[in-house]
């Protein structure tokens, strides 16, 4: 069993292999994520209680928000574990899911900023206060920036992504010490008294389904969209093999 | 001693060679000839271990130099198109420096030795920056003075030489080689070393 | 006989450095310089109220601190990679990241350390009492050598790379984060009684675990960048 | 004739240093995150309290521009130097001073104009009020190009430095000072209720000062620089 | 045309030469000689205006060249050991750029040709910084094919090209001596060039 894992695991690491197989599961992605989207959407819509405020507007932002932030931190954690794979591996196939991740991990965190911040304004008079997850996120924004901008600075693709790729390891050692260090410094002041009391409502079953829901769709959001993106560079990293340049001219 | 096996490099969309072997004993020179683009210089840093090979190895007595690195580079001397000499620092303080940094302490009296050989007599205690083109070069030639190590690389070590250093150089590579050693060296120029072995590799013909 | 050659080698490594940082005083007092200058401008444009200046104080102490040793980071190893010496450091027979700590080393007691020293100077022009001062150079001289090996990172994987300075930035300051919210921090828990030895504790956590990592890290960076 | 290459070479003058730039894409957006990131970390070093940031928002925001535009600024002749360019530049049949300015103009458009955009978000994020926002970006718009304008003079005479570093440090600091006082001090004026007219004022004597003398005193300097 | 007049060029301590005198006519090509330090860069700067000499002068159609400036820049190309080019861009977009800033415009496929011509055919797009040595060394020396300057001033303008290479550039100076230009220029290899008056100086003996 371990053996025929191992197997299919070094199959699939050839960019060569991933690509056509790749190209299969877009579509099934794609779709499992608009018919979840539909479904979380609905129940935040019409379903769930709104417990949180009087405008429907405002409070289907939490079933967007949360999702995006628990992707923002997922998404993170994947990258780096595998920028770390293509490091000590030298794993081509690995490299470029990590560059094809940070986009969309990047995005949602921007996301969950954005909702965020939206929800502030209502909630707390603010769109932004110095509070622990609001800064911690802040913070892992500015790593997914770095890291793209490293890998856009830098011209020789394989050397880009080696660099970057280091980065986000590194970053993914500091990223949990950022967190706690944040939430620790501002625990030494007062704290936001509004956020405790609003989680406590939030136990109705329907707001925490429309959540998981919502967040699976995201799931396959970032699955389809990374393999899609993934694709779109190995073609560019791999232009220069025969496979690709016999791939690119039977389809024109 | 040195063994190259299959190698191929790329830079960008270019595949410079692919394919290249050869090996080279002690007591043997190796001009690599080509011209300007072959992938003479991408070569030397490969075999250097600076870029790595987009396929096949370079082993040294039998071992890829990539697990070796450390004990490689004890035996090994580069130098570049970069000269690799500080500016601020005179010519003496850069070669006191390079030999200390490879763990080699060095008297003094040596060191004045071999920058007095690549006539560099009155100009030891200039900041290297204010020297001429060729006199820099020259700095970087003194290393070979100083060093025991057995192969050299060297990158058009003649660029920017006069007629006398090219000579003094000549020389110093022919004893080199006498001497049980390795060279591996590119040159556009048109010289001619005085040694038994000369193996020659045209990156252009490939 | 290897064992003595590797300390031969960092030990020339440092003298290197700080030879070359001597030879152009610009570097380190262009750093002091700014680092007092940042510090001093704050009661002008906050306004002279004591209260104020003194409950701000070690954050602006050591925000100026952080910015202060990253402006010098953009230089840490572009010269070498410019005028080929950096090559030959790779090409030494010695592990890497034993050369990278020499040069941190290096960087820290020219930029770092002279910070550290003028700290207490500019604490009392912004109102704070002795023991407080005594805090804060506590954490600065634990805090800035972190932020050194951190930057060296940073550093190393910019490296040739055309408005490298202020990408090091992007890359470094997120990470800085924990050391600048605990080395901030000390002063301020200890003024509400809660004891600042936590902080301490952290920060010199925090010093080791990027003592062991920064070096292999940067050694690694090295290696790509120069590929 | 002579008047329209003037005009052709000034203008590719100031393209070139833009296609220098857009090349890394990353180049102009890392001085905005830079900028943004380090006015992100005052409230990490001085604590959450909305009215305290208030209060030090101008002064934050200043010293960030005004670190952006020097860490920036180092590399403005650097380059060119080093790769012979500059060289060049002295041999074109043009007036030096005109050719410096289209430089410090290219540097500014990618390194100081994004910044005075953004500046209004990060005001916002500190808890600053509308007038005093449009105050803020008053200042900037007359004071960062006043600071690009002296951080050249300083670029260019750093060039062929030998020992001399401590002038450069003493030349320039101080003159940024002036601009830092009074574009942070016009938004607390304003506050205070004293207007802040004499600030703007001051700071567009300052910018029309710069303007005439520092592209004819980084012509010279760059002319005995290369000597 | 050009003339050196009792110039003398102290660097630091050492005085290089002193009492230098030539004149330099339309048609003329000056070999200037010369071991490593002897002092050509510096004479060659100075006759560009870059460094100001010790004593002496350089006169331009009669006038000190400090006086003129911006009307002899117009008719000078300088080419240092520095090729002048920036890494990061093109080489195409180098060429279009430097004669743009000297305030001509030319059309882009005339600039293409004189790349074609360098043998640089299929890495007109490629930031410079990637290519080879050599390759750096072609592009810079690309601007003497588009400039329609009279006096060409040259540093080694040989160093790190191939034979084929060294061969076009021979040609492209004998033509523009033909043409009554100016040229002067060093080099430490022997290349000989076809024209009719050949002047040579060598700072050695001086
Ligand atoms: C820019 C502003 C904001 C940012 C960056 C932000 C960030 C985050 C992050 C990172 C999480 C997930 C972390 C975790 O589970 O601990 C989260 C969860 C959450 N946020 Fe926000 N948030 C913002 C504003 C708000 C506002 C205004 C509210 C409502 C008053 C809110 C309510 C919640 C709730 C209820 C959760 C789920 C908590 C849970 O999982 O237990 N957020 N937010
Ligand atoms: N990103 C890239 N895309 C395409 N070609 C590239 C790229 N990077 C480098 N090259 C090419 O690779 C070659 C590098 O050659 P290298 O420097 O090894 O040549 P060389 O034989 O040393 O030449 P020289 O004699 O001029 O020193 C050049 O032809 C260069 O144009
Ligand atoms: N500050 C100084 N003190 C003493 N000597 C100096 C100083 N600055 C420069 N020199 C000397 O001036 C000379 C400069 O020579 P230059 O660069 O003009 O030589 P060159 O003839 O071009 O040589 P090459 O053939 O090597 O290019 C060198 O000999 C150098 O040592
Ligand atoms: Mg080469
Ligand atoms: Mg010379």
């Amino acid at each position: 069993m371990g053996f025929k894992n191992s197997v299919i695991w070094l199959y699939f690491s050839s960019p060569r292999n991933f690509y056509p197989f790749a190209g299969k599961l877009i579509p099934w992605f794609g779709w499992l994520a608009a018919v979840l989207m539909i479904i979380g959407l609905y129940i935040g819509f019409f379903v769930a209680p709104p417990v949180l405020s009087d405008q429907k507007e405002y409070y289907v932002i939490i079933f967007i928000h949360v999702p995006a932030a628990w992707m923002s931190m997922f998404i993170y954690i994947i990258m780096s574990l595998y920028a770390f794979i293509a490091l000590v591996w030298n794993i081509k196939m690995s490299e470029m899911m990590a560059t094809a991740l940070a986009p969309t991990g990047a995005m949602f965190t921007f996301l969950a900023l954005w909702t965020g911040a939206l929800w502030g304004r209502p909630s707390w008079g603010a769109y932004w206060v110095w509070d622990a997850r609001l800064t911690s996120e802040l913070i892992l924004l500015f790593l997914y920036i770095g890291f793209m901008s490293l890998q856009s600075a830098i011209d020789d693709p394989r050397r880009a992504a080696r660099a970057s790729g280091l980065l986000a390891v590194v970053g993914a050692i500091n990223v949990p010490i950022i967190y706690f260090s944040v939430r620790w410094w501002n625990t030494l002041h007062q704290g936001f008294s509004v956020q405790p009391a609003q989680t406590q409502q939030l136990m109705d079953p329907s707001i925490k389904w429309g959540m998981l829901i919502l967040a699976l769709a995201f799931w396959m959001y970032t699955i389809a969209v990374v393999l899609y993106r993934v694709r779109t560079i190995i073609l560019e990293r791999e232009r220069q093999t025969t496979w690709v340049q016999e791939l690119v001219s039977s389809k024109s | 001693m040195l063994e190259v096996r299959e190698l191929e490099c790329v830079r960008g969309d270019h595949r410079l060679f692919k394919g290249l072997n050869f090996t080279l004993q002690p007591g043997e020179l190796l001009h690599l000839r080509g011209k300007n683009g072959a992938g003479k210089t991408s070569l030397l840093r490969t075999i250097c271990g600076l870029t790595a090979p987009a396929s096949g190895e370079v082993l040294w007595k039998g071992e890829n130099i990539r697990s070796l690195r450390d004990e490689y580079n004890r035996g090994l001397t580069f130098l570049g198109h970069l000269n690799g000499i500080k500016g601020e620092l005179s010519a003496l303080e850069n070669l006191r420096i390079s030999s200390s940094l490879s763990g080699e302490k060095i008297p003094e009296n040596q060191i004045l030795d071999a920058l007095h050989k690549m006539g560099l007599k009155g100009r030891e205690d200039l900041p290297t920056k204010v020297l001429s083109q060729g006199q820099k070069r020259r700095v970087a030639l003194a290393r070979l003075l100083i060093t025991k190590t057995t192969l050299w690389v060297l990158d058009e070590p003649f660029t920017a030489l006069d007629v006398h250093a090219i000579d003094v150089l000549k020389a110093l590579i022919a004893r080199h080689i006498q001497a049980k050693g390795l060279t591996i060296l590119t040159t556009h120029q048109h010289v001619e070393i005085d040694v038994g072995v000369l193996k020659e590799i045209d990156l252009s013909a490939a | 006989m290897s064992e003595s050659s590797l300390l031969l080698a960092s030990r020339s490594m440092l003298v290197r450095d700080l030879t070359l940082a001597m030879r152009r005083k610009a570097d380190v007092l262009t750093t002091l310089f700014f680092f007092l200058i940042v510090v001093s401008l704050f009661p002008l444009g906050v306004g002279p109220q004591m209260e104020m200046l003194r409950g701000i104080a070690p954050g602006v102490i050591w925000v100026a601190a952080l910015l202060a040793s990253m402006l010098s980071l953009g230089r840490l190893f572009s010269d070498d990679y410019q005028d080929g010496t950096l090559e030959q450091i790779l090409l030494e027979p010695h592990p890497l990241s034993v050369l990278v700590l020499s040069k941190v080393l290096a960087h820290w007691l020219l930029s770092g350390l002279p910070l550290v020293i003028f700290s207490p100077l500019l604490a009392m022009q912004l109102g704070l009492d002795g023991e407080a001062i005594v805090l804060l150079l506590i954490t600065l001289m634990l805090g800035t050598p972190a932020l050194s090996l951190i930057g060296a990172v940073g550093a190393a994987l910019t490296l040739g790379l055309r408005g490298g300075g202020v990408l090091i930035s992007l890359l470094v300051l997120p990470l800085y984060i924990p050391i600048l919210i605990f080395g901030a921090g000390a002063v301020e828990s200890q003024n509400a009684g809660l004891g600042a030895q936590a902080h301490l504790s952290i920060l010199g956590a925090f010093l080791m675990l990027t003592l062991v990592f920064a070096p292999i890290s940067t050694a690694t960076a090295l290696r790509i960048s120069m590929d």
